[in-house]
């Protein structure tokens, strides 16, 4: 060589050389150009080592140049930013990219987790299963130990600050990979006037085409691409998406699609996206996935300098690297030889060609011994030598019927091993869709065969091989998709490749000889990541793991975040041939999403933080919100609980805003009840069925307490139901019961009582409901409607009225949840602020108090009212609760009539619903939840009766009160149980559950 | 069997690890057996397990329609706890807990049973209320369980945002710290290789396709590798108990149903218990290898394909994310999907049936990978002796007719 | 991620749908006659099929109508949705 | 007296008027809220002529369509498919009492059915270069032009609330419109997801056309 020899040649490539970007790789810094990825500048700064392995903390290097990179996984950016196992080989370098190599301490050089490999002989695959169980209880320690060498990367130690994005898609053809068979197909779609996404994982659109320096038509091949990129830029309803791996195939040719919208700079533009998640529904699919070289097993492949050959041709083609500058190959097949040629011609010392095939031909093997180069037939690289980096190799004779190769032993010097098994079509995708594989022998690959969804596999990774039969296949598959979408289309003419010489057939050999018994010296790795070896895989097989599912979790081959793209075929070729059988008949381990690792982040999209979920507010919200209201989450609306003054907690708030409500006046938003509009001829007939109690005979504005049922005989639901009309019914619903209300009715309406002239609209939020309540309710509103008579004869419990109330259209409905005289005022949901507001000045004089859930609860318990969902938990029946009465069981049928029959529901020691009074003076509650039990000494496992479900301090009775359900519980009024307490048994007396004017006068009142 | 320690790793390391015997044999069927349990998943093995070691029934085949373990087993998500509401339930799991706690010993083989703390986040009211609930109840029954402050939530789990701002704010939690997770695949293994030690056949490619009955008597089964007969027969499919017992004429009140799972990249350990949040549908943990293993919901629909929707993988993530913010920039390495068998009530069925020597074992839904030892152990009882243990009792069929449901969704999430 | 024709909307993404579970169960008229395990096979028991499948769909996020459809639930693939009242469709192999 | 009563408007809070803009500039989405449009729920079968005609009559001669998924639009009356039987009547804010009364008093003989849901909603428009863009960020409708095109509608999700969505331009021009109606409680959420998934292209509030009420709707 005259000129000294840089690894980044002097010209070539794809790279911007006027746009040098600084780098930092552990500390050091560096410089490489725009167009490089980090992989690629790390290489040309010279630097090897740039990983160690999971397990046994093996030095490493860049095997790869893509997707399938095994090794080179590291810790990009830094601080929240910071992002773990992100292979080099797919960043692109941005200037100030920070990245550092993971699972090493205390560093890359010099790491104490290699110690590992001295205990390499004690760490077979599956020893965690042998050991660690003496002594008993003991692995609780050993996993401490064991924990600590887990993982690679390390999560940020903050909230990640990107935002990202969802979208739904639509198209008639997707086309996944933009090399020459995906720009053909995207191409031959898109003329025809289909809707195309054409997405590639790259930065570029190009596919192999970018470092392969292929021609057609006589020019660089990426003049046609650039040329194709252009035409389908000026279509209109073409989407080219670079930077955007699709990593699953669903059902019914949904596509998700991850788009890397701002990865290649340090942090996303205000208001972008980090990366953008695309839903796509395809009506057509188009895979142009390609295919992956595979790496040869022979001892010691996982060396830094050990690497696959046509990596390395794109590295010196797309990057202008070269990756070394001494270089042996070693070879199955044909096709690596154009590789070695390439770097050859691009000043690499190719020092021989090692193929292991004993008489390779051919017009590849012609050019290269043309060349002067030295090709090696029927031998083997038996190992390597070297310790960050590879300095020479080891060659030896291989033998029919013999597992050593010993003979011609040969030592060459070299600082780069390139190597190729042949190549894996990337058909992750196709089987992802269901689509079944086929095996080829002669590739020794599995290849797409039936699809079941609509599409169609086209170039390398359906097992073409020359760049012809690649842009042909991909022109014809993205012709006959559109064609499937009814756009009427003839393949576009397709630029002449160069002539490629036939191959000749490959040797499939799945582990490499060396000069000892696989195992019993160095290491042949299969799954570089994960560390599997070929003896590992041998020893799997041996114990019984058979099934290529068992080799798999046994030794973990595969299960990397590579998930064995360069590993997984020779994986299971090693188990067909340690169990006698044939590939095909060992199959593949199932594919699954993603293709690659995608960043939760943009699984999640943006509905993260205030967006995670609607905050349903009611009309009235603001008013609260002002007023210091503390508010819960009930189901998504967000309801005041209290609201406490200046010095109170919600103790002291509460007690205000009860006493209020007992001996004034309190006002509550009511709002959130869901209200449905029952209309039709049918209506009464339908609430008789759908109800417990009986409707038909309800007066026109009268309102009714009713219970839903299940089918089983279960509670589902409660609230009050008004008759508007004689074909017009109001009901209302829990608030978090609405909608599942609703949609079981629309379903008793649509598909089972079809005949009934019945319809149902949903009217919660048409209204805002404000409630008065309290001895003073009736003075208040008095103040506030001139056209309603209040006077208890004209407007009863249980009523409604109409009118206006402070100048509002609004229906006033006399019913109470509270035991307090109480009218539950109705208004347009947009006037529900005006009527609160005057309220609130009208009730000024009588001391009226906004109270919250919290003291609703309080009150409607010392009135012995359940709640759904407290007093009830899907096991309770009306009966349970001691309202029987609501069940009117001469109706013919409802909902649930059945149920109720069963001989469980009939049992005489069901949970029922009590009240308990604590001891004279106890002024601890129980707490909700406690179990009760007859028993006061009773120990653990102990007979219980029941649980508290709501338990309160009562102001108005200075004590506690509580209400449960337990097991024949009104059989046991007057009884005492025990509440066994982590601190102390409580004792309690069952009494009837109503503690607060059992004859009802005040409601009446 | 050759017994597992770390003598016999390094007496093996001498020579090169090329003596290790078969973990289980691969035996061709016999014409017939005392007892065939149909499903090789860890309930299946156990059961067959424990018919030999407690009943002395050795003469037992395991018939496996794919690989042992390749079911619900092998894609689960590895929680175990006994934390549940009912009686009936809190005892059948903690009977199961306790065999896990020995059962590394019991097959000599490391299952990795690690006992790190389930937590249970509570995000309302109403979520307080059922929490505490469970705890008083299971506290009576003998079983450690506790409610934890925001405080100690916080100090457990310093990567959970717990602030009061989130939409869903974390209010508390309870906490089983003898609840965690196990190594799943070694669950099946250990059962295997433990059960074949002791005279178990288990014949994996083999699918039953019919049922072989005399009236109504159970006379074996017809399989892919043809009929083998049997007096008594025990199904333990999960996902398939419909379809196997409409071999037998019989219908199931079992819906089955994609439930699927994922796992991140490896990364080092930052979450050190299991949380499990109801109200915001996610669950997580981070296993030995440095995964985080998180459990999405189910597919509404019925389906024996073990692949679901992109969007409900997408809803549990985007929950993780939501507890743990700084799990943005981790990223998802695989989702799969098993086919769960899910009951009305979520409790399973462990239950003779009309058929005489006819047994089910199923129903365990999205919950019985930490009920393998016990669903077994009972299961086995209930085969041997033709009637229930009191434990399983309560789980027969009968329940569907009399509604003695053991409701276990927990409560019905509404309020006024 | 199914895509299911609503027979009033068209095609929509499964996101708009919940699945109601098998289809055609009719509510027995004689329920107060009938015993306890007769009744539960109406409450609990299903035919849950490993292939085709009746069942019950309600587009919730659109047009809020139920209907029914025929799924296979093994490959996912729908062969038909109809609204309520109408014929049921034949199962694929023929029989019904 | 009830025109001095202050009326409170779903997004009244966020202060869009004060926001608005008539220049949307390089922005390229456009949000704007219209208020309190009348909106009446009507529903009969669409086979009984009478009930049809009867609709029809009362609505100014807008017949209802039974094509799904799309919009009969007339000068102050817009009228959206729903379902089979079910049909939103949507028109100048203030008018739904005398309309939905004369609406009902026309189809009740003949097995109508109609409630005022005027307040159960209000309305959200989006336009813009890239109003298709935000939109598709929480909405799986296609609305390729030629898929969803002007007059179509359909009930849908978006992020997670459901809307019912209309394209409510012309297509004359190179901007699409769409209005959302979407429930009251919910509005605030649905108004910041569009913020913030519009974001990227750039956001510009719009001043409503219709603050001023009792214009035509459109
Ligand atoms: C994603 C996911 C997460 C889960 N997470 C948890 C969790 O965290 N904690 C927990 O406790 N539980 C969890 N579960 C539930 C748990 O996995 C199951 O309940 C449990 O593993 C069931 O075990 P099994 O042995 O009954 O079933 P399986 O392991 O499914 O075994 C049944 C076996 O029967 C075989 N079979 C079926 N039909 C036939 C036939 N005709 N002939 C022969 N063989 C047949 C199947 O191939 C299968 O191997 C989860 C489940 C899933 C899918
Ligand atoms: N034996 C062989 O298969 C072989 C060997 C050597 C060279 N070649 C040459 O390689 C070329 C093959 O062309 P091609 O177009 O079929 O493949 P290609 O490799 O050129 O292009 C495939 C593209 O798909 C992208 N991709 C893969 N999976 C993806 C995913 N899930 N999401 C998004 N993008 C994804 C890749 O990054 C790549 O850009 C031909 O020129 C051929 O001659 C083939
Ligand atoms: C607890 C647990 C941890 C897992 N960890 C990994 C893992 O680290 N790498 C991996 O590729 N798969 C992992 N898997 C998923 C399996 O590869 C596989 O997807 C799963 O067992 C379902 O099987 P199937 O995908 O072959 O159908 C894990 C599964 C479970 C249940
Ligand atoms: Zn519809």
């Amino acid at each position: 060589m005259t000129a000294p020899f840089d690894l980044r040649r002097p010209e070539g490539g794809r790279i911007d050389r006027a746009r040098a970007m600084r780098f930092v790789f552990d500390g050091a810094g560096y410089s490489g150009y725009a167009g490089d990825t980090l992989a690629s500048a790390l290489l040309a700064n010279g630097v090897r080592l740039v990983a160690r392995s999971f397990k046994y903390h093996r030095p490493r290097g860049i095997a790869t140049a893509g997707a399938e990179e095994p090794n080179a996984l590291v810790q990009l950016r830094g601080n929240a930013r910071s992002e773990p196992n992100i292979r080099a080989t797919q960043v692109e370098l941005y200037d100030g990219l920070v990245a550092a190599s993971q699972n090493r301490w205390p560093s890359l050089e010099l790491d104490l987790g290699a110690l590992n490999s001295v205990f390499a002989k004690l760490l077979p695959a599956g020893f965690y299963y042998k050991t660690f169980m003496w002594p008993p209880g003991f692995w609780h320690f050993y996993e401490r130990l064991v924990r600590r060498m887990a993982g690679m990367g390390r999560a940020a130690d903050a909230s990640d600050p990107d935002r990202y994005d969802h979208r739904w898609a639509h198209c008639d053809v997707l086309v996944v990979g933009a090399g020459p068979s995906g720009l053909a197909a995207a191409l031959a779609a898109g003329r025809a006037g289909a809707r195309v996404i054409l997405c590639d994982e790259q930065a570029e659109p190009g596919g192999s085409l970018l470092g392969s320096g292929a021609t057609l038509d006589g020019a660089p091949a990426m003049q046609w691409a650039g040329a194709v990129l252009a035409e389908l830029g000026a279509l209109p309803d073409v989407t080219v998406l670079p930077r955007t791996t699709a990593f699953g195939y669903y059902d019914h040719n949904a596509l998700g699609l991850v788009e890397r919208v701002a990865d290649h700079a340090a942090e996303p533009l205000p208001g972008q996206p980090r990366q953008r998640l695309w839903l796509v529904r395809a009506r057509q699919v188009v895979l142009a996935t390609g295919a992956i070289e595979r790496p040869l097993v022979f001892r010691d492949n996982d060396r830094p300098g050990v690497m696959l050959a046509d990596a390395a041709r794109t590295y010196l083609g797309r990057y202008a690297v070269a990756c070394g500058r001494r270089a042996v190959l070693f070879t199955n097949n044909d096709h690596a030889y154009d590789a070695a040629l390439a770097l050859h011609a691009g000043g690499v010392d190719l020092a021989a060609i090692v193929d292991l095939r004993a008489e390779p031909g051919g017009l590849r093997v012609d050019a290269a011994r043309a060349r002067g180069l030295r090709v090696i037939a029927g031998r083997a690289v038996t190992a390597t030598h070297g310790r960050s980096s590879v300095t020479g190799v080891d060659i030896a004779r291989l033998q029919e019927g013999s597992d050593l190769a010993v003979l011609d032993r040969e030592s060459i010097a070299c600082d780069l091993v390139l190597n190729s098994g042949g190549w894996t079509p990337s058909v992750h995708l196709f089987s992802q869709s269901g689509g079944r594989l086929r095996y080829d022998e002669a590739t020794g690959a599995f290849l797409p065969g039936r699809a079941v969804q609509a599409v169609r596999a086209a170039g390398s990774c359906n097992g073409a091989v020359a760049l012809k039969d690649c842009l042909k296949q991909g022109a014809a598959a993205g012709a006959a998709a559109a064609g499937d979408c009814g756009f009427a289309a003839a393949p576009p003419a397709l630029p002449a490749a160069e002539p490629e010489p036939e191959s000749a057939p490959m040797r499939l050999l799945w582990v490499v000889p060396s000069d000892a018994p696989v195992g019993h010296k160095g290491k042949h790795f299969v799954d570089l990541q994960n560390d599997v070896t070929a003896a590992d895989l041998r020893l799997a097989a041996r114990e019984g793991y058979r099934s290529v599912e068992h080799l798999k979790r046994y030794t973990t081959t595969g299960m990397g975040t590579d998930q064995g793209k360069t590993s997984n075929l020779a994986a299971l070729a090693i188990l067909a041939e340690a169990t006698g059988r044939e590939i095909p008949a060992v199959g593949t381990t199932t594919f699954r999403p993603p293709y690659t690792p995608v960043a939760m982040g943009a699984l999640t999209g943006r509905t993260v933080g205030a967006l995670l979920d609607p905050a349903r507010w009611t009309p009235i919200h603001r008013w609260h919100v002002r007023a210091g209201a503390v508010f819960e989450n009930v189901g998504q609306w967000q309801r005041a609980r209290y609201y406490p003054q200046a010095g109170e907690d919600m103790h002291r708030a509460l007690a205000r805003e009860l006493h209020a409500a007992r001996n004034a006046v309190g006002i509550f938003d009511a709002s959130t009840l869901g209200k449905i509009d029952v209309k039709g001829p049918d209506a009464a007939r339908f609430l008789d069925l759908v109800y417990t109690n009986s409707w038909s005979k309800l007066g026109i504005g009268r309102c009714r307490y009713g219970f839903m049922l299940r089918e089983d005989g279960y509670v589902f639901d409660d609230g009050v139901t008004t008759r508007l009309a004689d074909d017009h019914f109001l009901v209302s619903t829990t608030t978090g019961n609405a909608a599942p209300v609703l949609s079981w009715l629309e379903d008793l309406l649509q598909m089972e009582w079809t005949e009934l002239k019945v319809r149902l609209t949903s009217v919660t939020e048409e209204y805002a409901v404000v409630t008065l309540s309290g001895p003073f309710a009736r003075r208040v509103l008095t103040e506030l409607t001139a056209d309603i008579d209040l006077e208890p004869k004209a407007f009863p419990f249980m009523s409604l009225s109409h009118g206006t109330v402070a100048g509002i259209a609004a229906r006033v409905f006399r019913v109470s949840f509270t035991g307090e005289l109480s009218y539950e005022v109705q208004v347009k949901a947009s006037y529900g602020l005006a009527l609160w507001n005057a309220c609130m000045e009208a009730g000024e004089k009588y001391g009226i108090t906004p109270y919250g859930t919290e003291a609703m609860h309080v009150l409607r318990a010392e009135k012995g009212y359940v709640i759904v969902g407290q007093e009830t938990d899907g096991t309770v029946t009306p009966y349970d609760l001691g309202m029987g009465w609501i069940v009117n069981d001469n109706k013919p049928d409802f909902i649930g009539k059945r149920g109720l029959r069963r001989a469980d529901l009939q049992r005489p020691d069901r949970k029922q619903l009590v009240g308990l009074r604590l001891e004279a003076g106890e002024r601890r509650k129980l707490p909700e939840g406690a179990h009760l039990v007859a028993d006061r000494d009773a120990v653990p496992p102990m007979p219980m009766l029941g649980h508290v479900t709501s338990s309160y301090w009562s102001v108005a009775l200075d004590a506690p009160i509580a209400l449960a359900m337990i097991k024949g519980g009104r059989a046991r009024m007057g009884e005492t149980v025990y509440a066994p307490l982590p601190d102390r048994v409580a004792a309690a007396t069952v009494v009837e559950p109503c503690f607060w004017d059992p004859e009802g006068k005040r409601l009446h009142g | 069997m050759k017994r597992y320690s770390i003598f016999s790793l390094a007496r093996n390391a001498l020579s090169h690890h090329e003596d290790w015997p078969q973990a289980w044999r691969s035996p061709e069927p016999k014409p017939a057996y005392d007892v065939i349990i149909v499903g090789g998943g860890g309930h299946g093995l156990a059961t067959a397990y424990y018919l030999a070691k407690e009943h002395g029934i050795s003469n037992v085949a395991v018939l496996e329609k794919g690989w042992l373990g390749g079911g619900n087993t092998g894609r689960n998500t590895t929680v175990i706890r006994s934390n549940y509401l009912w009686d009936e339930s809190a005892h059948l799991y903690e009977k199961s807990l306790q065999l896990y706690e020995g059962l590394s010993q019991d097959l000599n083989f490391n299952i990795m049973l690690s006992q790190r703390g389930v937590v249970n986040l509570a995000h309302s009211e109403h979520d307080l209320r059922e929490l505490s609930r469970r705890v008083h109840a299971l506290r009576l029954n003998g079983i450690d369980s506790e409610v934890l402050s925001l405080d100690e939530v916080r100090r457990l789990i310093p990567i959970l945002d717990c602030s009061p701002a989130a939409r869903y704010p974390v209010l508390g939690a309870s906490v089983q710290w003898r609840g965690g997770i196990a190594r799943h695949d070694a669950v099946a293994w250990g059962f295997a290789r433990a059960a074949d030690a002791r005279g178990v056949d288990i014949i994996q490619n083999c699918e039953v396709t019919g049922i072989l009955r005399d009236g109504g008597r159970v006379t074996g089964v017809e399989t892919t590798r043809g009929a083998i007969r049997a007096p008594k027969v025990g199904c333990v499919v999960a996902g398939h108990a419909s379809v196997l017992a409409a071999m037998a004429g019989l219908s199931l009140p079992i819906e089955s149903h994609p439930l699927q799972a994922l796992v991140s990249e490896p990364i080092k350990p930052v979450l050190h218990t299991v949380v499990m949040s109801s109200a915001v549908h996610a669950y997580i943990s981070q296993s030995d290898k440095g995964e985080l293993v998180m459990g999405a919901g189910i597919d509404t629909w019925n389906s024996y394909a073990q692949r679901g929707s992109l969007p409900v993988v997408a809803h549990t993530v985007g929950a993780v994310c939501e507890l743990f913010p700084i799990f943005g920039r981790v990223r998802m390495m695989r989702s799969w999907a098993g086919i769960v068998d899910i009951c009305p009530d979520a409790s399973p069925i462990i239950s003779r049936t009309p058929v005489e020597g006819l047994y089910f074992n199923c129903g365990w839904g999205t919950g019985g990978f930490k009920a393998t030892p016990g669903s077994g152990w009972v299961f086995a009882y209930t085969i041997a002796r033709d009637e229930p243990h009191p434990l399983n009792a309560p789980f027969a069929l009968e329940r569907f007719s009399t509604g003695a449901l053991i409701d276990e969704h927990g409560a019905a999430a509404v309020a006024h | 991620m199914l895509l299911i024709h609503c027979p009033w909307c068209g095609p929509r993404e499964e996101v708009e749908f919940r699945c109601g579970g098998q289809g055609h169960i009719a509510r027995p008229a004689d329920a107060m006659d009938i015993s306890d395990a007769e009744y539960a096979r109406y409450l609990f028991m299903r035919t849950n099929p490993k292939g085709w499948h009746y069942e019950r769909w309600n587009h919730v996020h659109g047009c809020r109508r139920w209907f029914n459809a025929l799924r296979h639930t093994v490959t996912h693939e729908i062969r038909a949705t109809y609204r309520p009242g109408e014929k049921k469709p034949p199962l694929p192999d023929g029989t019904t | 007296m009830a025109d001095a009563i202050p009326r409170l408007g779903a997004l009244d809070h966020l202060g869009l008027a004060a926001r608005a803009t008539a220049e949307p500039g390089a922005a390229g989405v456009w949000l704007g809220e219209r208020r309190f449009l009348a909106k009446i729920n009507l529903r009969g079968d669409p086979q009984n002529a009478a009930f049809m005609q009867a609709a029809g009559a009362a609505l100014d001669g807008v017949q209802p369509t039974t094509a799904p998924n799309t919009a009969v639009r007339a000068a102050a009356i817009d009228l959206l498919w729903l379902g089979p039987d079910e049909w939103l009547v949507v028109a100048a804010a203030g008018s739904e009492a005398a309309l939905a009364a004369r609406l009902a008093a026309a189809v009740a003989p003949h097995g109508g059915t109609v409630t005022d849901v005027t307040e159960s909603r209000t309305t959200i428009t989006v336009s813009g270069p890239r109003a298709r863009d935000a939109l598709a960020k929480g909405c799986p409708i296609d609305l390729h032009p030629r898929r969803f095109r002007p007059g179509d509608c359909a009930q849908s999700l978006l992020a997670r609330v459901g809307v019912i969505l209309l394209r409510a331009d012309d297509a004359t021009g190179p901007v699409p419109r769409f209005e959302l109606h979407v429930l009251r409680s919910m509005a605030d959420y649905l108004w910041r997801f569009l913020e913030d998934a519009g974001q990227e292209y750039g956001v510009a509030v719009v001043e409503s056309e219709d603050r001023s009420q009792g214009s035509g709707i459109r």
